[in-house]
């Protein structure tokens, strides 16, 4: 049996005195999607960012597949699509994803693959700052997956995203799954994040309250996670 | 050897979105000149004057110009959080610090070069007696300051008072090699007979140089990754 | 003990001994600006339970 | 336990301070050529061995910080930080004053009076870099780094300001002179004991800040508690 695709192994992560995470231990493997749900200020972002190797641990770590995350080999392999799109305004989308394209590893073709994919290829020369809020949602996708991540990280992608954006996002998921990716996506709809979800994790100030399968029933009643796993309301 | 090729990326795009913009090389440029035409009426140098503080008061517009190209050099990775996703990226914290150091090298370089012509025709300085000295010189100093600036850009890049706080920071620090890189300018910039001291500034520069590009490559991953 | 500059003498023992009490004020003045936060927090506290 | 050991140094500290005042004054054989003015030498010297304890404290916590991650280090690097920049002042006024006589003008640029002012505001940025951060663990992480900055800078500093100029006399302590005796040997006792009673005093203000940062460390905690409660 392989090495986990992302291993939590008691994390813990301090602000001062403040735990920001509790001993938070998981185990994921190849091709799941896990729905990471919570409040505000209950860790979600916090791991996230744990995971994709922006911040360190205080306490235990985090292994992807088997592999420190610090190591550029393992980081090679994560897609992180954050809050905000993580484009340059002034550079235009081919030069966007052609530098972020290099410190993947990722040829010129590949890019202007991925422009065609999102329909952005005929803007692609001209600046981000100048696109629609579509536009740079597409193009933010469009970087999140360039690379072919084995790992993608999500912070509240759906929120964010226009309708049209939110398909294509969805319809690269199933393929990405299908592909044996990892998908972890932390979020606010419920809904939305139920329908990808093969596993669903409840996070209570910085406590890993439940991590488990989806249930059909969790798909209809959004409000039962919470109800029964989600500490004092 | 990937790490320099990450390290070149992250140059080229900073340069490239610099020279797209022209938020801060511009402001520094006309910043600069001004700074050198008013110390021309403050002190209407003599050519012995200048051949006595001309490196020094060359390098005081330099250090300034250097503080607002430095401190642009994280800003500009706030909007739309490209900070994360490059921290993200496999390139390591090192060479993300090394590709933007060289970027703030080479435009403070640039502007380095241009103020020079500017420096002569102000003060009448024939600074091209001993040319390349020179530029060498200019650049070791420049990338002191770009590798010590660029490292307390990152330091500081989420302070509220980041403005403030930068030039604060890094001119004490920086006071070993922008005294030594004065006194090289100095007898460089008019010609003078190196004095016996020349070589003694020249290793302290290079030493500051090397000991601090090294601890700064070293501790980049500690401060990036927040 | 001759008196030729027995003035800077007393200027420098003086600053010596004045910078050393400031910075000791400076920490008494710390001191009880932290106790009083906390005592009020602990009030605070007891009177929510 | 720790306000007991303050306490005791209190007890051995401040009576050998005040003695060591009294003898400086009255006892201790004149200075020829100086007059009474050299007596400021007993802080002058003194102050300055216990900033540099203080400096280097703080880079050995510093570092120790960035490879244990123990808040209890960063903690140790602001007092010792803090109580080193007391001391530094003081050697550096009564440096200036005591270079008012001897070279009559208060600011010589003499190579060691200027390298204490820059590495005094060196550390001076260490303390205004920690005010400016709030995430704590962010704060330590980020002003260990710059502390070891700092410490770097200031010794290239040291070599820069000598070789740029040096008035200030050649040392005087027979343990840097080779034992050969440069000064009065009553002299030179009374130099080490007031050393003692002034590193004495720089652990009592280390001690109490540790104290007051863990009872801060309290607060916030408390503050928080407080938060959670309404």
């Amino acid at each position: 049996m392989s090495a986990p695709a992302v291993a939590a192994a008691g994390v813990w992560k301090y602000f001062g005195d403040y735990p920001a995470l509790r001993d938070v231990r998981f185990d994921l493997q190849a091709g799941e999607c896990l729905a990471l749900l919570g409040r505000n200020g209950a860790g979600k972002t916090t791991l996230l960012r744990i995971l994709g190797g922006l911040s360190g641990a205080s306490k235990g770590g985090v292994l992807i597949d088997g592999g420190e995350v610090r190591a550029s080999g393992t980081r090679a392999r994560i897609g992180w699509l954050g809050h905000s799109i993580g484009l340059y305004d002034e550079l235009t989308a081919r030069e966007n994803l052609r530098t972020f394209g290099t410190l993947y590893g990722v040829t010129a073709a590949t890019v202007s693959d991925w422009l065609e994919r999102v329909n952005l290829a005929h803007v692609a020369d001209s600046p981000v700052r100048e696109y629609s809020r579509g536009m740079r949602q597409r193009l933010a996708v469009a970087r999140a997956f360039l690379h072919g991540p084995r790992l993608l990280l999500l912070d509240e992608p759906l929120t964010s995203l226009d309708d049209k954006a939110i398909a294509l996002l969805q319809g690269l998921l199933t393929a990405a799954r299908a592909g044996g990716a990892t998908i972890i996506l932390s979020t606010h709809q419920i809904r939305e994040a139920m329908e990808l979800a093969s596993r669903v994790a409840l996070l209570d100030r910085g406590r890993l309250m439940h991590f488990g399968e989806r249930t059909a029933q969790m798909l209809d009643d959004p409000g039962y996670l919470y109800r029964t796993y989600g500490g004092e309301a | 050897m990937t790490a320099l090729r990450h390290a070149a990326a992250i140059a080229a795009k900073d340069l490239r979105s610099e020279f797209r913009t022209k938020e801060s090389i511009n402001s520094t440029l006309s910043f600069s000149v001004v700074i050198l035409l008013l110390f021309s009426f403050a002190f209407d140098p003599s050519p012995d004057m200048i051949a006595e503080f001309g490196g020094g008061l060359l390098w005081i517009v330099f250090a300034f110009a250097g503080a607002l190209i430095v401190n642009r050099s994280f800003a500009r990775e706030l909007p739309n959080d490209c900070i994360d996703v490059l921290v993200s990226s496999p390139a390591s914290g090192a060479s993300l610090f090394l590709g933007k150091a060289v970027a703030c090298f080479v435009l403070l370089f640039g502007i380095e070069c241009i103020c020079l012509p500017v420096f002569g025709v102000f003060y009448n300085v024939t600074w091209w007696r001993s040319l390349w000295e020179l530029l060498g010189v200019l650049a070791l100093g420049t990338w002191a300051m770009a590798c010590v600036g660029t490292f307390f850009s990152a330091l500081t890049v989420n302070l509220r008072l980041r403005e403030l706080m930068l030039p604060m920071l890094m001119y004490p620090i920086l006071i070993p090699a922008l005294l030594s890189v004065m006194m090289l300018t100095n007898t460089l910039l008019t010609g003078q007979a190196m004095p016996s001291d020349f070589g003694v500034w020249l290793r302290l520069l290079i030493g500051f140089n090397i000991m601090f590009t090294t601890l700064s490559v070293y501790l980049a991953e500690t401060i990036l990754v927040r | 003990m001759d008196e030729r500059n027995i003035t800077f003498m007393f200027y420098g023992l003086a600053v010596a001994w004045g910078l050393l009490a400031l910075y000791a004020v400076l920490l008494g003045l710390r001191e009880r600006n932290l106790t009083k936060q906390l005592d009020t927090l602990k009030r605070m506290i007891e009177e929510k339970k | 336990m720790r306000t007991k050991v303050i306490l005791a140094l209190g007890a051995i500290g401040l009576p050998l301070l005040l003695r060591n005042l009294y003898v400086i004054m009255f006892l201790v054989p004149d200075d020829l050529e100086q007059g009474p003015v050299y007596r400021i030498f007993y802080y002058h010297l003194p102050a300055f061995l216990v900033a540099m304890c203080g400096y280097i404290t703080a880079m050995a916590a510093s570092v120790l910080y960035l490879v244990k991650r123990d808040q209890k280090y960063d903690t140790i690097a602001v007092a010792a930080t803090e109580t080193a920049l007391a001391f530094a002042a003081v050697n550096l006024i009564t440096g200036m004053i005591w270079g008012r006589i001897s070279w009559g003008i208060w600011w010589a640029w003499d190579a060691r009076l200027t390298w204490a002012l820059i590495s005094w505001l060196v550390y001076f940025g260490y303390l205004m870099l920690r005010n400016a951060i709030d995430d704590p663990t962010e704060r330590a992480k980020n002003t260990a780094v710059y502390s070891i900055f700092a410490s770097a800078s200031v010794a290239v500093t040291w070599k820069a300001i000598e070789w740029w100029r040096t008035q200030h006399p050649g040392p005087v302590l027979s343990i840097r002179t080779g034992g050969v005796q440069r000064i009065d040997p009553a002299m030179e006792n009374m130099l080490y004991i007031n050393t003692l009673a002034l590193l004495l005093l720089g652990a009592i203000f280390l001690l109490v800040r540790l104290r007051q940062e863990e009872v801060q460390r309290e607060i916030d905690g408390l503050r928080r508690y407080a938060h959670a409660l309404n």
